[in-house]
């Protein structure tokens, strides 16, 4: 076995020396009736046998890449500079565990903070942590955050919240003192779905949580939301899973938000079938002591030279243990890294530079579409993303449109079958979409939309 | 050369990536564009490159020497693994897309769970935990679930003292009071109290096993039994899985839920603190509360995902993340257990434990061994050896890192005093476990000749000297401004 | 431009530092009537469009992967293990210079000395340099070498020898004193080859040059040769563009040669249509100051302790100028590097059972077109590629073949179009091809030889 | 910690990769298998990992800091580039498989030649040299043979004094006498030597434009035009290139032949010696005299390779090497051309000429320049200024390295004492180059300050103190073995 170093004659020497004859003296304290069951695997693979076996598995998907792709709803494809991947596999970042020895895990550490701080700034929040485990997981965080800074326990997830957020918040939740009112997702009426998020809050609301732009791609001005908010003494939470608008589209902070959350795979991370990716949270100074999830602050070492270290560890759990802020014990490290260092490629230049192109991009789709009978583009704002009405049932176009070599996007229906919007489909493109995969959209939809 | 922050290098004004100039046209944001500066410089490829290269360099990993962190199974990270989860087929799919154009993810995501399965002798697993600690407040939500699917509003869960910090804080989680069952001085679970504390208020007891002090809980089926004899559930903290793989099932040992660690027992990269993954397999008993999405085979054999409750008699706890869970890791996972095959992992978890007690029985006559009798894949010793000497710990560990190494796990478990919890893992080699222990033995005797100067100022020999913990909490600096002084 | 870090603020401050006011004053040395020429080239493109130009070009080739492959002589696909491609990829190997810096080079220094242990140890010679371009430029300055020690100019190039390395030999030295007598391939003839080049030594030779495997895939047993040689005080050089034969085939050290050379792409690397390869060449500790190419020697540093340097340069041309050895400047240095962490991965042990994996595939290759009607096997020794004689132009049933998705092996006439072996073909195997492939084979020739 | 080498870790019985069983059978090598043993010891996959990730820590790389070594040009490598030659379409083709299966090859091949002829404004290019040394000498066989087509048998060849060392070599190689022409005190050809020294039987002139000394050879058309006139041809050593892409072409220029080094001018990474790529362009002189292989287009448009001599009138000098040269430096610079465009390569060589001028400007008054006047891409200091400080250049080089830098090239064009050639190249910020003038201005006034101890002993923050060079050449171990101490 290529991983396993020992030999037998090493595991004898070393037998002799705990003074032992036979391995199994060493699970003495396993029931006898339960060591070494017999269990039905195969035997060990050669490298190139299992590269084989996992090729294989491979070329039964359809990789985005190889055909014209329309899909988001929450994870978009953007192009990755070559140097985030090669960077991230290097052995020292790689294969370092939790900086808790920050004499040895400086890299990690200085990462962490250089990565809090552009979450902030994009954010346009004081402070963010150093990830969470996905976009999702992080709202569900945030609603319990406010529950402990209001003391107040009704959360408001408005319609533009995507349905799969809003199930994680109702599951994790289920068994705290949290009471979640889920709104109406409106299509075609996103001001009534802020309408009724103003409305829904009151003296008992902790938070209201939106998502701009919406799980339908609208972009709305949050500020009478917020206002609305603070009015009630309740926070704003604001979701936001295309980190790529924030280049093009004002902050959230700016929109008078207390907590931001989202997911920020956009930036650095691939698809991979929905994982890992990247949980952010941002909040303002005042609330850091009740931010769930990892820290990373500066400080000095022993001969004066900045140095930064995983800080306020007193929140979590394997200090406080039942009385932590959160159970949350890992960040999402890796997908952090490649976060930073594909933002610190951009930077504020290039980032904005490429949210107007994904803008334009989806603004070419937009009246592409608006020429193909009976499809109906229904937002009037949107950044990247924007849903259709069709005549049609939405699953159905979009497996017909696969067998075609066209990833066309997703039906509402898969989010929620139970909504009662199945003739919707939201489409997503980036940077990475051309001309072509639009001219050849467009024509498949003309064929399979009668 | 202290490496500036990349706030620092005056580049605001610059980009490392090109793009297509794009003219302007009619935007459709309804008005709202960013007029905030977005504070993130870019650095031309080069300088970014160099910047990202310099600070790896001053971290430690596996692949820079032995990294023998108790109760964290710090093993090799194949690259192999890494190159797997790029091919486009897994790397480039996304989590929505027709299930017809998945059907190889999915079949990958049933063979981890017949692999994982088969391994644990358990009838179902669960993929979708985002990590270690997801994984655990899933296991404890079935349990809920499955108590209020009978009407049983069980309030507390018991927990041994030498627990890991996630379990209390799990189970307070899900509205558990949690009450902590005491050690017996063989560092076992002291099953007179466990049965005493045990009555039909209790829903669950979480013990580790092989548990945080190495060792394997010898009564762990007796426990099973009193456990469901009360009516509650045994959830069993897997994080130390890798010590028992092939050599024993918890299927057979009565557990009824049991997270994986795929970053820890499966080889898949900690990446310097995540991204991690949770599977949770469960008994008979759970296996309806499970969480969604989950592969299902149709008649026509395809495979597809089930996302939503079927309906209301659905006992699924939920959805607890998105989309599918942590795929990259999933094809991680499969590829180290198909490399290894059954007959591997199981030669893995024998020579663990065989790199363990080497460790043990040559360290054990100079510094102190907190129980007697074999270990499992980690050797616990406490700080009695250094009485009197000066040396803490702290400090100990700290000159660690002059030798060479990562420290091991320090004060934890926190059952013995100044705990040093000591594993080694499988992947390392008998001639790097002899250095080792030539250095921990040089350390001891050093510690005890009193020469504490090697370690009150250690380490000497890492990019910082010690950090100073306390004057980071008390005024907490979480980000860059333009107004700190560097 | 992503790769260039000045702005244009930075051009203006640094031509102001330097005393001008625009960089063409820089370049007022170069004739006025030659600066700034109409270069008729493309603008920059983005990373996303050089990576789709580059996927499309690339994608117009058929990677040996990606079906039934037997292509071989001198260039093999062996399965190269994932941990040897990361490696060589860490900027600190990959990046770095040429070692003249020994204190900070120690890194490629030590692999360079385990490199040449590892290449004395399989050839069985005592000294190996540090690595030529590859196995044809090796085998031409091994002749030159032998000219060098003996002062004889005539060489001879024995019928085995690929016929490229031939042309390679006859061009280089044509404006040298050498003289090369090239002798004629015979394929069902091994040991007619090896009678011709003993009976071509006489006292003028400088060196008899023989591969082995021979290049349509004989294994013979070099020591008469070596002692005809040495009779005549001439060399016996020996060429090996199989490494993998080492694992199996007794050595040629062992055989009685005087120099090694050949070709090791097929440890640590891919084929890369054809570079860059990795030339190896091993001599006797006798000829070591007629070795071209860089050495690496061991040494210590001012305090004793153990470290690696570049040495005998004095050979080299950039100390001799004129008088240097060769005008050799690199080596394959990153291509020496994945050998190495290839072979020390595999070590004495896997590399055997490789070895033998290999020459079973090949033997149940030739007993599988042993049935085949038409299909004749020549060779009676082999090491993983042979020769079959066919009743058709090979080229033309390579042809056929490969529109049937099925790399067949390569025609002698593409190797030496004058040789009249048109009806000749080469087969290659190594641990990847798999019975599946093989059965592949059979039924297209049996589809198509008739 | 000194890290053992691989033969050292007492592992000739393991190995680090996994291989099916061969049951034993009948095999076909005439009873010559291998009785000698292989002395290779194979490591477990975990040990290869660590022991090359830490030697690989003790090289310094671009990926590291400013890399300012005159004449080698040791720009950025994108790992863009690493990625497309990865592409199983380039990096897992085989150079005999059938010509109609290798078309995206060739397209590749023409395209890099379309660039390398367009922006040298030069009429054919042969790409298969293998470095720089064998395009020079791919450049001066093409010279020989076209003397000899036309029955001339010229046989001599002058270079400057400031030629890399490989011209003369080359020179010889081919079966030429070397003289060389003295520098001018402004460090260019002298112009009248050269003149003096041309006649019949001079077969070429072999100059470097812009020369080591890093400056352009201002007076070059009349040298190409006396050239001419004495019926000789005029190589360009290439190396200098990265100087003048974009703004001026030697086929502008009168050249008749000139390498290039893909691994400097055109970002192919230099690997720590290899593997290089030497592609050489011709004038109409020579084009018919041009090495084998090389990409043809047939009448159907497809590409194909012409491989061997047509007929005995086919002037090519030959084939260089066993297939078709560096494909896989091919693929990575055709990626680096592609990603500046024309508009880049210009601005890249403007930059890099504004940064070795802004470095010289920036030292000149600490440090002693050697010749006046604007330089190209890199800037030549002498020893003057270390004059009686005791002081020498290599002192001086090796106490950067403890700056955090690679040491300049020194005792480089050997036309001046104790030489220090300075080339940051362009990718190198303003930010970085301001840090290095900096540390260069420090080391220049510790020196004259007399604070020799700084320099005697550097590197004092390096892997290794000075290595002592005699021993290694007196003595020479060139392999490891068991009996030599270790």
């Amino acid at each position: 076995m290529r991983y396993l170093p020992l030999t037998t004659t090493d595991r004898q020497e070393m037998l002799a020396k705990i003074g032992v004859r036979h391995i199994d003296e060493l699970f003495k304290d396993v029931p006898a009736d339960c060591l070494n069951p017999d269990i039905d695997l195969p035997r060990h693979k050669t490298e190139l046998e299992v590269e084989r076996h996992m090729a294989r598995l491979a070329a039964k998907n359809v990789a985005a890449g190889s055909v014209p792709f329309f899909v988001g709803a929450g994870a978009y494809r953007h192009h990755v500079p070559a140097t985030v991947d090669h960077i991230i596999q290097r052995g020292e970042f790689l294969t370092a565990y939790t900086p808790y020895q920050p004499e040895i895990a400086q890299g990690t550490l200085q990462y962490i903070f250089e990565f809090q701080t552009q979450v902030a700034e994009l954010t346009g929040m004081d402070v963010a942590n150093a990830s969470m485990y996905d976009g999702s997981t992080a709202t569900a965080e945030a609603v319990m955050m406010a529950r402990r800074v209001t003391r107040r326990k009704k959360a408001v997830l408005a319609g533009s919240v995507h349905p799969h957020y809003r199930a994680v918040v109702e599951t994790t939740t289920q068994y705290t003192d949290d009471e979640i009112v889920v709104q109406k997702t409106l299509p075609e009426s996103p001001e009534a779905e802020l309408k009724a998020a103003i409305d829904a809050i009151d003296e008992t609301t902790s938070c209201v949580v939106f998502q701009n732009p919406g799980v339908c791609g609208h972009v709305l001005d949050l500020t009478p939301l917020a206002e609305a908010a603070h009015a009630n003494k309740a926070l704003l939470i604001v979701v936001v899973n295309e980190v790529f608008s924030l280049g093009l589209i004002e902050s959230p902070g700016a929109m008078g938000a207390d907590i931001v959350v989202g997911e920020a795979q956009s930036i650095g991370n691939g698809l991979n079938f929905g994982g890992p990716y990247l949980g952010i949270f941002a909040t303002n100074q005042k609330y850091v002591r009740q931010m769930p999830g990892r820290l990373c602050g500066q400080t000095v070492d022993a001969e004066g030279k900045r140095g930064f270290v995983l800080t306020l560890s007193t929140r979590e759990q394997h200090i406080r243990r039942e009385k932590a802020t959160s159970n949350i014990c890992t960040n999402s490290g890796l997908c952090s890294l490649a976060f930073t260092i594909h933002m610190t490629l951009m930077g504020e230049k290039g980032l904005r530079a490429l949210a107007k192109l994904n803008h334009k991009t989806a603004c070419d789709l937009r009246d592409a579409l608006n020429g193909v009978a009976g499809v109906e583009v229904v937002n009037q704002t949107f950044f990247n993303e924007f849903t259709v009405k069709l005549p049609v049932n939405a699953a159905g176009l979009v497996e017909a449109l696969a067998e075609k070599g066209i990833l066309a996007g997703v039906p509402f229906s898969r989010l929620d079958p139970t909504a009662g919007l199945e003739n919707y489909l939201m489409l997503a493109v980036t940077e990475t979409v051309t001309p072509d995969d639009i001219a050849a959209l467009v024509a498949a939809l003309e064929e399979t939309v009668k | 050369l202290a490496e500036p922050l990349i706030f620092e290098l005056d580049r605001a004004d610059t980009t490392g990536v090109d793009v297509p100039e794009v003219d302007d046209f009619e935007m459709a944001i309804g008005g709202l564009a960013r007029k905030t500066s977005i504070g993130c410089p870019g650095l031309p490829e080069p300088d970014a490159v160099r910047h990202y290269t310099r600070l790896s360099r001053l971290n430690y990993g596996i692949d820079m020497g032995v990294f023998p962190l108790g109760s964290c199974t710090m093993k090799h990270n194949p690259r192999l693994n890494e190159k797997m989860a790029r091919l486009p087929g897994f790397g480039d799919i996304h989590p929505l897309q027709p299930i017809s154009t998945v059907q190889g993810a999915l079949a990958l995501m049933g063979e981890l769970s017949h692999w994982l399965m088969t391994i644990t002798n358990m009838p179902a697993v669960a993929l979708s935990p985002k990590a270690g600690a997801h994984g655990e407040l899933c296991g404890v939500m079935a349990i809920r679930a499955a108590h209020e699917a009978r009407g049983d509003g069980r309030k507390t869960i018991l927990c041994p003292e030498s627990a890991h910090g996630t379990n209390p804080a799990t189970a307070a989680f899900c509205g558990y009071d949690v009450k902590s069952i005491p050690a017996k001085s063989n560092g076992r679970v002291d099953i007179d109290a466990l049965k005493a504390a045990l009555n039909e208020t209790v829903a669950a007891v979480m013990i580790t096993n092989p548990n945080t002090c190495g060792l394997f809980e010898t009564e762990v089926k007796e426990i099973a039994d009193a456990i469901h004899a009360a009516g509650a559930y045994f959830y069993c903290d897997g994080a130390n899985f890798n010590a028992i793989m092939g050599k024993a099932c918890p299927g057979d040992l009565g557990v009824d839920a049991m997270h994986f660690n795929l970053h820890k027992t499966f080889s898949t990269p900690h990446g310097g603190g995540g991204p991690g993954s949770g599977p949770v397999v469960f008994s008979d008993a759970l296996k309806d509360f499970a969480p969604m999405p989950y592969v299902v085979k149709e008649n026509d054999g395809s495979l597809n995902l089930k996302e939503w409750k079927a309906d209301s008699a659905d006992t699924s706890l939920g959805r607890l993340t998105a989309f599918h869970g942590q795929m990259g890791m999933y094809v991680r996972a499969l590829t180290y257990m198909l490399s290894h095959g059954g007959d591997g992992l199981k030669q893995a978890s024998e020579d663990a434990v065989l790199n363990a007690n080497y460790i043990k029985a040559s360290l054990m006559d100079v510094m102190s061994l907190s129980y007697e009798g074999p270990c499992m894949h980690e050797a616990l010793f406490d700080d009695r050896f250094l009485k009197d000497t000066g040396v803490t710990t702290l400090d100990f560990a700290k000159a660690m890192i002059d030798e060479g190494y990562h420290p091991m796990t320090m004060y934890f478990p926190l059952v013995v005093h100044g705990a040093m919890l000591i594993e080694p893992t499988e992947t390392e080699s008998k001639f790097n476990l002899d250095q080792f222990i030539r250095s921990m033995r040089g350390l001891a005797s050093t510690a005890k000749a009193g020469e504490t100067e090697r370690f009150e100022g250690a380490p000497y020999y890492a990019p910082r000297k010690r950090l100073d913990e306390t004057q980071a909490a008390r005024q907490p600096v979480l980000r860059y401004s333009n107004n700190q002084e560097a």
